[in-house]
């Protein structure tokens, strides 16, 4: 488990973070801290703009304004490559995989970025389907798979922040019961984790803390242990 | 006696370069069903989907619709046929407004597509049925926006909308929830059981609650072949069927309040 | 002596012969704009400006600086290559991620104005370079004159394709290019210095039409429009070839050069049409050219 | 009486494109320097100049030329390359009454069935070119030919008239290749004349072709295995650019030469004083033609088309360009021409010393009798 | 959150919406046509019937290019052959009127567009584009080596005639008024096309072919349908060049006339309607009017210059860029 004092530690700090694609202002002003060994999710409904709160930390929107602070580093005006290179690790909603590299070359292709990363092996451990497959081209898979590969990517490159984008979408439930145990791994190796999900489901016993993101902006948040008490205002947010 | 059945396929395969996606399935539909085709990942089920539309060629096998054979036949001429899909990957037309997608889809059955002399003006009739399928699927206050603007979710909803202006006499739906919240979920569910009545669904659906609440049959698939069949009761008690692809608690359920309260509970 | 087709053997070798040297020469052409638009999926109507660059390079380089062939082989295409460098970061870098067509229309674009201005530069008659001496001369094949700088232009041409391939499908490197052209955001995203990636590879592929510039210069004139006609014939090598596929342009490339050797032998007016129509042939069979991938 | 008080010359020519160094703006600037030698007016009337690229284009020209003669009331247009363009613009000025003087084309149906009352074919074309090189060549000994043409009308007519003049004079044409226009690569085509064996190779085309072809004879050693290289339509800037070195011994047929005689060297110095180049036949034609025609308007102190063009006729041309030159009814400016032989390096002594005159080959018997005609001008 | 929506308001403002935009488009089309009919009182009338017949060719390409999203680099064969047998008839058959001559080479364009069109329509993006450059070199070649062309020489002479048989169209004004009647008819023929029922079609194939397919359309015959339209068009601005020229030359069926039409198309703003006229006019006047003027020698390089500004900067086009203008400050 985690210590004290890395409890503390801001792993991620967003304040007032707007951002906007062309003319359409998406983000109106993000606030939220991530303290370092958390796991942290968004959740909020289709649209609401959390696939854009981690775009935006990748710098990889339009235009943004406000503040990002990565340990304790101010990364506004950082390319994309030297995000990375601060050991975020990014899987995106739409998974990414390349059609013109084979599923092993798209594993190994996200270059380390620090030690502690998983092994090919462990991974292909974690993924049998992606051993089998792992000459073929990367985008033959079949959707879930593609969904694996994407997650297991990020996993070899010894990123410790991770923002993960709906990682269980389209996963057949064994799928997904294995990626939770893989999460719960990753937080007690000291990782910290910012998760869009849909499946609450999924995410709910995984979580240290929720952000409701409604309009651009965080509306309330929930940490682990106020679940039952504020679900009614939960389920106002997220439309059940 | 295969009256019954709408679709059907028959030992059909398909490979890949020697690899074997779709192994001696041979499917049976039934008029009227809503049948879903569930699996682990990679099992296939995209693969017979395609097959299915045309958009791949078996390798061997016969796909037959009202007992015709239609192994041989083009995609569009399949949907002519009443057989359409929708796709995994959301599938729009992105710089048109949600009602003019839906309106290209029923343009089909007008028979003037190749009218380049008409005017316009003459598609307005169709504005009415329109407005219909948007109001299904709760994207009525969107009908003038341009769909790119449009959510993931809501360009999902916008394609079974589309989809179902087609009147198929088979629908094929390919995760059709993937990427929903729970809202827009239940809203699918109600909405592909309204647009099952008079007509058969296959759906390939990785969220359990889904199928539970809707399907009829279903067919399992793992690599390729066909594990089990029957109806949800029985084919989730199959002990196969949990380890390859329901997991341990067997839910495998999704956000629904109910779930969120189990899981409450679990803590 | 024996005939085919009512055609002497020893022509007919000869013919087959001349085919591949020219058909190593529009690989190394259609290399450059298979790297180009495989990796960058940039369509380069400036490469035939490019490959003039490079001849034109050459030669004044000679007449103004004294710079022999050898450096320049090394000196031109370096040069050309950052000129490469500097028109992708300028202009390219900014349609990124547009249609293809665009970059079809600015690279067209680019062109007409680097051979405008030099033409009025330089006028269009042709600059003389002289062969250097080592090369002049030939040997005698029994059924033909083979000069050596033909010979000199297959090797070069051979090695420059192979280490090319090499190095794109078989390293890292490669990887990374392949994959920055696809999603370049996302391979930022991984850490990976994108756009400097893109910058160099477009300035390579330049580089290689230069490189070939060079060898054309002193054996063709050397005019600012050389490049023009050459354009459009390299364009459907790679078509053929299938746009992108490294392996496959360098194959074609050869393969069309010896198609073209023959038509010149048997049906020399059609020589200049059989390209094409090899090309209409083979996509009508094949939708994405003989070594593409199905899209 | 000349009209508006000017007279107003357009020139016409491909500024910017593959015909630029034939005439463009160094022929704007051979025209330039007749009004200037001329004194900058006529009989009180002032020289104007407008000029235009023809983008080698004949309907770009078209419109050039309708505006010039309809507008802007030019009187002369000068130039004029692309045969397309000369052909299309001839119309026009038929059309209008205004008097043309084609300079740079090569193609000999524009005083032939394409000929107008209103044009003039001044500097050379493709029957003298032939007819020079082809029989000073058989004579000479280079008695089998092998042709390798450019494949379209003009390379068509350049082989037929080689062919015949070869035939009367004793020859034979062995073979013949026809490569597209344009080709690059020529080494498929020389293998093929070096295998015939014939004695001479004759190069029926143009421009980069001819270069491109004669660079890979050089390479693959025709000349030492002793066949010859006609040229059948080589300019000074072509052999400037293919150096002595590669261009050595080619037999080839011109108009005119700029180191002939001290007439000739005395302008080509101005020339070169004023573009860093020496003229070919076509800048001292469009000089001498501009002189020409405005000694007429002079002495006919008209700028009257029909009035212009027949005084033009009437009066041989003397001068730097030409002695003894006269413009027949088609049209066409018949003058001696000469037949040239490249330098080997050793003899050039500069960039420009290029050729050696040979012999000249009398106006008679170089161009197109008008007993051939087909011009509708010509009674026959 | 889920405001009752009325159905019938939203049906009726989209009839009201449509009936606006109509009415705009009229007004618009009336001023144009005013200036169109005054023009040649003020402008020399060959060079409007030049801007004309390349206004038509570029509107034919965008048919194609804009509305359907095939870019065919091979335009220029479709010009070439309806100019080209236009005037080898009227030359060579005196007893053809005018209009005979002119139907006969879009019909002769039409033929070749379709044949262009089954050979290429299979095939996807930038593979499309060179089938059919690959397709518009073979043409190309062939009416070099054609004797009845006049090869680099050019067809000359051609004779403007008789419109009908008793209008002389050797007067430039009739001339103009003939070509300005076919070019309005062509340009209403194709604002029509757009908005019809399978404008709908093409526009939804362009966006998402797959899904077109899927929804039970045959895109292949749609696209040949558009393909053969768009060279019918092209063929038929090629042959009333060849009358108002009453010349036809190798330049019309070289590459560069089919990357001048997409140049016409993309500065005027591709996918607009009246975006290829724009584009057409301002070409044109550019390479005429600096072709005459000081910066004669740089034509090529200027031309080469307005390619990299529009692609960098007006991608969308003059007119694109104005209805973005107009769309953002005043709808
Ligand atoms: N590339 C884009 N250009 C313009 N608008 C966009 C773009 N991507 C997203 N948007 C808009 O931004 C808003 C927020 O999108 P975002 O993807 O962040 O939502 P989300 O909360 O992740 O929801 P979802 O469940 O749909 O993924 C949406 O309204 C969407 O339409
Ligand atoms: N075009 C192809 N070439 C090679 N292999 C393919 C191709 N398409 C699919 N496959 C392989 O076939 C298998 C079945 O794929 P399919 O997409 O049908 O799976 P699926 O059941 O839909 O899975 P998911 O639930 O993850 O979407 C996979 O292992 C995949 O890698
Ligand atoms: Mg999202
Ligand atoms: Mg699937």
């Amino acid at each position: 488990m985690t210590s004290k004092s890395d409890r503390e530690y801001e792993q991620l700090r967003l304040s007032g973070l707007h951002a906007f694609y062309g003319e359409s202002h998406i983000l109106h002003g993000i606030d939220m801290v991530v303290h370092r060994g958390e796991l942290v999710t968004l959740l909020g409904r289709n649209g609401a703009g959390r696939s854009t709160t981690l775009k935006a930390i990748m710098n990889m929107v339009g235009r943004r304004t406000g503040s990002i602070m990565i340990n304790g580093e101010e990364t506004m005006s950082c390319a994309p490559h030297h995000i990375a290179r601060l050991g975020v690790g990014y899987c995106p909603e739409h998974r990414g995989i390349f059609s013109s590299l084979s599923v092993q070359e798209n594993l190994t292709l996200p270059p380390v970025v620090r030690s502690g990363g998983m092994s090919l092996e462990e991974i292909y451990n974690m993924f049998p389907n992606l051993y089998e497959r792992r000459f073929s081209q990367g985008t033959k898979l079949s959707g879930g798979e593609q969904q694996m590969l994407a997650m297991a990517r990020i996993l070899r490159t010894g990123a410790n922040m991770l923002l993960l984008d709906e990682i269980t979408e389209g996963l057949a439930p064994v799928i997904v019961e294995k990626l939770g145990e893989v999460l719960i791994a990753l937080k007690n190796k000291g990782l910290t984790i910012v998760l869009v999900e849909q499946n609450f489901h999924f995410a709910a016993p995984l979580a240290d803390r929720h952000y409701v993101v409604e309009h651009g902006q965080i509306v309330e948040e929930i940490s682990a242990n106020e679940l039952s008490s504020k679900q009614s205002v939960l389920d106002r947010y997220l439309g059940v | 006696m295969s009256e019954q059945y709408v679709l059907e396929t028959r030992n059909l395969v398909k490979e890949f370069k020697g690899f074997v996606a779709v192994d001696d399935v041979n499917l049976k539909v039934q008029k009227g069903h809503i049948h879903a085709l569930i699996g682990p990942n990679g099992a296939g089920k995209t693969t017979v989907f395609n097959l299915l539309t045309k958009f791949l060629i078996p390798t061997r096998g016969q796909i037959l619709f009202k007992d015709q054979d239609i192994t041989t036949m083009k995609s569009a001429a399949i949907a002519r046929q009443g057989i359409v899909r929708s796709f995994q990957i959301s599938a729009v037309f992105p710089h048109m407004t949600a009602l003019e997608n839906i309106r290209v889809a029923l343009q089909t059955f007008e028979g003037t597509s190749f009218s380049f002399w008409k005017s316009g003006n003459s598609l307005h009739k169709l504005n009415q049925r329109c407005m219909e399928l948007l109001d299904a699927v709760g994207l009525a206050e969107f009908a003038n926006t341009t769909t790119v603007e449009l959510a993931y979710g809501r360009k999902r909803a916008l394609e079974l909308a589309t989809t179902l202006a087609m009147e198929p006499e088979i629908l094929l739906l390919d995760e059709p929830t993937q990427g929903m919240g729970s809202e827009d979920v239940d809203r699918v569910v109600e909405l592909v059981r309204k647009a099952a009545a008079g007509r058969t669904v296959l759906m390939v659906e990785h969220n359990l609650s889904v199928v539970s609440k809707l399907c009829d049959r279903i067919t399992v698939l793992a690599q390729g072949a066909v594990l089990t069949e029957g109806d949800y009761a029985s084919v989730s008690a199959d002990p196969r069927v949990r380890e390859v692809y329901m997991g341990s608690d067997g839910s495998g359920e999704r956000g629904t309040t109910a779930d969120s309260e189990q899981s409450e509970a679990a803590q | 002596m024996s005939m085919i087709f009512g055609v002497p053997v020893a022509v007919l070798s000869g013919q087959l012969l001349i085919g591949i040297i020219n058909g190593a020469f529009y690989a190394l052409l259609s290399l450059g704009l298979a790297v180009i638009f495989g990796l960058l999926k940039i369509i380069n109507f400036a490469h035939g400006a490019m490959y003039m660059l490079g001849a034109m390079t050459t030669v004044l380089m000679f007449d103004y600086l004294g710079v022999n062939y050898w450096v320049a082989l090394l000196l031109a295409p370096l040069l050309v290559g950052a000129f490469g460098v500097v028109i992708e970061y300028f202009l390219l870098r900014r349609i990124a991620g547009q249609d293809h067509i665009y970059s079809l229309l600015l690279t067209f674009g680019v062109a007409l104005i680097i051979t405008g201005v030099l033409v009025n530069w330089f006028g269009v008659s042709g600059l003389r370079y002289t062969m250097p001496d080592m090369f002049k001369g030939g040997v005698n094949l029994g059924f033909m004159f083979m000069p050596y700088y033909r010979a000199w232009v297959i090797v070069a041409a051979l090695v420059v394709c192979f280490g090319t391939w090499f190095v794109i499908e078989k390293t890292k490197l490669g990887a990374y290019l392949r994959a920055g052209t696809e999603d370049s955001q996302l391979m930022q995203g991984f850490g990976i210095n994108v756009p400097l990636l893109i910058s160099l590879t477009y300035g390579f592929g330049v580089a290689l039409a230069a490189f070939a510039g060079v060898l054309a210069a002193p054996i063709y004139s050397v005019t600012p429009v050389m490049g023009s006609a050459t354009l459009i014939t390299v364009f459907a090598v790679v078509v053929i070839g299938g746009m992108g596929s490294i392996g496959g342009a360098i194959i074609t490339g050869i393969l069309m050069g010896v198609i073209e050797g023959l038509t010149k032998t048997f049906y020399p007016p059609a020589s200049s049409a059989v390209i094409f129509l090899v090309m209409v042939l083979v996509l009508m069979f094949r939708p994405s050219g003989l070594f593409g991938k199905e899209a | 009486a000349i009209s508006n008080d000017t007279v107003k010359i357009g020139y016409l020519a491909d500024m910017s494109g593959t015909y630029r160094d034939l005439a463009g703006p160094n022929g704007l600037k051979a025209l330039e320097m007749a009004i200037a030698d001329f004194g900058g007016q006529v009989n009180g009337a002032k020289i104007e100049v407008v000029s235009a690229d023809d983008r080698n284009s004949p309907d770009t020209s078209s419109s050039t030329v309708r505006r010039w003669v309809e507008n802007e009331d030019v009187d002369l247009v000068a130039g004029m390359v692309a045969s397309s363009v000369s052909i299309a613009v001839s119309k026009i000025l038929e059309e209008n009454d205004r008097l043309g003087i084609i300079s740079g084309s090569a193609a000999s149906s524009i005083t032939n069935e394409h000929c107008t009352p209103n044009h003039i074919h001044y500097v050379y074309d493709t029957y003298p070119l032939a007819n020079g090189t082809a029989s000073a060549v058989v004579k000479e000994g280079g008695k089998t030919w092998y042709m390798l043409t450019a494949d379209y009308a003009f390379g068509h007519a350049l082989e037929g008239d080689v062919t015949r003049v070869v035939e009367a004079n004793g020859g034979e044409v062995i073979g013949t290749v026809r490569h597209p226009f344009p080709t690059q690569d020529f080494s498929s085509f020389i293998l093929q004349a070096q295998a015939s064996g014939a004695d001479v190779i004759g190069l029926a085309n143009a421009g980069a072709d001819t270069t491109n072809a004669i660079t890979t004879a050089s390479e693959f050693g025709v000349t030492q295995s002793g066949q010859t290289l006609a040229a059948l339509l080589l300019f000074l800037t072509d052999v400037h650019a293919l150096g002595a070195e590669t261009a050595q011994g080619i037999q080839l047929t011109t108009g005119w030469y700029w180191d002939m005689n001290d007439e000739t060297r005395e302008w080509s110095d101005r020339f070169m004083e004023e573009t860093g180049v020496r003229p070919t036949m076509v800048h001292a034609g469009i000089y001498s033609s501009t002189m020409q025609y405005l000694n007429a308007v002079k002495a006919t102190g008209s700028d009257d088309a029909q009035t212009v063009r027949k005084q033009m006729m009437d009066t041989p041309i003397n001068d730097m360009f030409a002695k003894n030159g006269k413009i027949r009814v088609d049209g066409r400016m018949v003058h001696d021409m000469y037949l040239a032989e490249v330098k080997t390096p050793a003899e050039s002594t500069n960039e420009w010393d290029l050729y050696k005159i040979l012999r000249t080959i009398p106006a008679e018997e170089s161009y197109r009798p008008l007993s051939e005609s087909k011009c509708k001008l010509v009674n026959n | 959150m889920n405001q009752p929506v009325n159905s019938a308001d939203i049906h009726k403002s989209i009839v009201q919406e449509q009936a606006n935009q109509d009415r705009k488009k009229m007004m618009l089309n009336g001023v144009l046509l005013l200036i169109l009919l005054a023009a040649p009182f003020v402008i020399y009338p060959v060079f409007l019937m030049k801007i004309l017949c390349f206004a038509l060719f570029a509107v034919a390409f965008n048919l194609l290019f804009g509305f359907t999203g095939l870019l065919s680099f091979g335009h220029a064969a479709f010009l070439a052959t309806g100019g080209y047998t236009t005037g080898y008839l009227l030359s060579n058959y005196s007893g053809l009127t005018t209009e005979m001559g002119i139907i006969a080479g879009t019909l002769a364009a039409t033929v070749l567009g379709t044949g262009f069109a089954l050979l290429s329509i299979r095939r996807q993006g930038i593979y499309f584009a060179m089938v059919t450059l690959a397709l518009a070199q073979l043409v190309f070649f062939f009416f070099v080596q054609s004797e009845f062309t006049g090869g680099e020489d050019g067809m000359h002479g051609i004779p403007r005639g008789e419109l009908l048989g008793f209008i002389n169209l050797e007067d430039n004004l009739n001339m103009y008024y003939f070509v300005l009647a076919v070019f309005i008819a062509c340009y209403l023929l194709v604002q029509r096309i757009v908005s019809s029922p399978y404008g709908q079609v093409l526009k939804a194939i362009k966006q998402n072919e797959p899904r077109a397919v899927s929804l039970g359309y045959n895109v292949d015959r749609y696209k040949v349908l558009a393909f053969v339209i768009s060279a019918a068009l092209a063929g038929l601005a090629g042959s009333m060049k060849s009358v108002v020229f009453q010349l036809a030359s190798l330049n019309d069926a070289h590459w560069h006339m089919s990357g001048e039409v997409i140049l016409m198309t993309l500065v005027g703003g591709m996918g607009t309607l009246l975006g290829p006229v724009v584009g057409a006019t301002f070409v044109v006047n550019i390479e005429y009017n600096l072709s005459q003027g000081p910066l004669r020698d740089w034509v090529d390089p200027i031309l080469g210059g307005i390619f990299v500004i529009t692609v960098l900067a007006f991608r969308s086009g003059i007119v694109g860029e104005i209805q973005k203008f107009v769309k953002k400050n005043l709808g």
